[in-house]
């Protein structure tokens, strides 16, 4: 993907991308049918090499939230805050909008030129008289120009501004594989902390998680539901995961 | 009364571009009101005959222009060219608009989970929307759709669109319940 | 037939001059006599509905106008046109097409992030700019300051406006990438 592409948004947006996985299955939009396209949508992330920036948290926000998702649909116990709760119908509610109008869209483009009603034709007969304003100083004119240079986007096209993507899933879950044989019990908010609690991290430390429970490499437990949650290799012969 | 018709039908003519109620008010001389019904009244008389020529409004601008029945003869004798495809995201943020508008560039990002800064911007460079101070929020703005975007549609008025009071209807419901999106 | 009136209104509202019957004939792949029955029958229309658009017959060649009754406002709007403040949409433009003049209206739109088709054209009609053909671009123009204006302005050249240099050089660093194509 190269700049000019991101500048004019060529990419999908994490919710068009959601919905197109969810469709592909012929599902409706609901926690199971996000809960099950969860893995797919993460797969998409990691390819997507450069975003901008501000691109970039929107993706991570979704896949935050699909995470909740999934971690409720895997730790029966893991009950959510009201936010939590809240923020999942948000994006329910976020996919139905977008359905509706995408599915207008097909309709506007074909509407766009097809049978335009059409101004009256630019005269090429101008009747010039010289009409200038009471008055324009030179000193006016270049503020403006000054206020129109400085109103410009700030382009991000130009800019390669990339996530600095703070670990990869892969990485990420190989060296929970590695931690998981060396310590047997690792919880979660102590293994976020070693990392450099950023967000991001912290969504995709969880993630990886849910891989390897889902590999059955470790065994994650949560004793009561504020609890940390606890990681445990399930069998510690396995050879670290890679 | 049909005198103000009649006056207003001329100075559409005339003008050829779009232009506000206010300015139209201004010109003759009358209330915003009166504009208004003499709008309603010219609309109904052309609509009437069953001419060439038809009246285009959004809610803040009119404009006269051909039928979209003689759209093809008036292309064989034009030189004007719509300008370039919209693009997908150029056509997914005017259907944001179209159907949502007049709505804020915060909530056509939060539509699309995509940052929609540049292909807004495009859309007005282009003239296919324009914006207006937002009222909840005086530093920023909202889009709407303009007479130019509705005549490159051929829609006479918003209303026209496809399943447009429908779409409304269903999306109204959904964010019915979700008062912080903005 | 009554078809062919609406056809004929809506060229003859496209077109800003007079044209010839035999013009009309081509265009519409008619004959000459049918399109001086649908003329007649547009010019009872006209008449029927009083409007504010009237057809204009000489000799050979037909046109739509405005209706006399208008010709007082009309008047008016043309005199404000011409004086008046320019607006901040005029100062901008104004200010872009003497910093970085000839220059299209493409990039004027691009700079000022809105279209600006209309607010050129007013500064065309008063005299402040005008156009020379596009050496890139047959169909469009370049847009440049008048002497006049520069008179005006107290400036002996282009080049005595302030930071004219510095300014033109950052302007010249605006790339429009293929604006079309998103």
């Amino acid at each position: 993907m190269n700049e000019f592409e991101i500048a004019t948004e060529k990419f999908k947006g994490p919710i068009e991308l959601l919905l197109e996985l969810i469709e592909s299955r012929k599902m409706h939009i609901s926690d199971v049918s996000l809960s099950g396209v969860a893995d797919k949508f993460l797969e998409h992330i990691e390819k997507l090499d450069e975003l901008p920036v501000s691109d970039t948290a929107n993706f991570i926000y979704v896949a935050s939230i699909l995470l909740l998702i999934k971690s409720k649909s895997l730790l029966p116990g893991l009950e959510l805050e009201p936010e939590e709760q809240a923020s999942i119908d948000d994006l329910e509610r976020r996919l139905a909008i977008f359905k509706i109008l995408k599915g207008q869209s097909s309709e506007i483009n074909n509407l766009f030129g097809s049978s335009p009603i059409y101004s009256r034709e630019e005269s090429t007969q101008f009747n010039i008289v010289f009409a200038p304003p009471d008055r324009l100083e030179p000193k006016q004119v270049l503020d403006v120009m000054k206020q129109l240079l400085e109103s410009m986007p700030k382009v991000e096209i130009l800019e390669k501004k990339t996530v600095q993507k703070v670990i990869s899933l892969e990485e990420m879950i190989d060296r929970l594989g590695t931690r998981m044989q060396s310590a047997l019990k690792h919880s979660f908010k102590s293994f976020t902390k070693l990392e450099k609690e950023e967000k991001v991290t912290v969504i995709i430390t969880f993630l990886a998680m849910l891989e390897l429970v889902k590999r059955g490499v470790i065994e994650v437990k949560q004793h009561t539901r504020f609890d940390d949650i606890e990681m445990e290799v399930t069998n510690p012969g396995t050879p670290a995961y890679a | 009364m049909h005198n103000l018709r009649k006056i207003l039908e001329a100075i559409l003519f005339y003008k050829s571009e779009p232009v506000t109620i206010a300015w139209l008010a201004k010109v003759t001389k009358r209330e915003g009101s009166e504009i208004n019904e003499a709008l309603i009244e010219l609309e109904n008389t052309l609509a009437q005959s069953d001419g060439g020529i038809i009246l285009v409004r959004t809610s803040d601008h009119v404009q006269l222009g051909t039928s979209p029945d003689a759209a093809s003869t008036i292309e064989q004798i034009t030189k004007d060219e719509l300008s370039g495809e919209l693009g997908k995201a150029g056509v997914e943020a005017l259907s944001i608009i179209l159907y949502q508008g007049p709505i804020s560039r915060t909530k056509i990002d939060y539509i699309r989970g995509v940052n929609s800064q540049f292909t807004v911007r495009h859309l007005m460079v282009r003239g296919l929307i324009d914006r207006i101070p937002n009222p909840e929020d005086s530093r920023s703005y909202l889009y709407q759709p303009t007479i130019k975007l509705l005549t490159f549609m051929g829609l006479a008025k918003i209303e026209d669109l496809p399943d447009y009071e429908a779409i409304r209807t269903k999306l109204n419901a959904i964010s019915i319940d979700n008062p912080d999106n903005n």
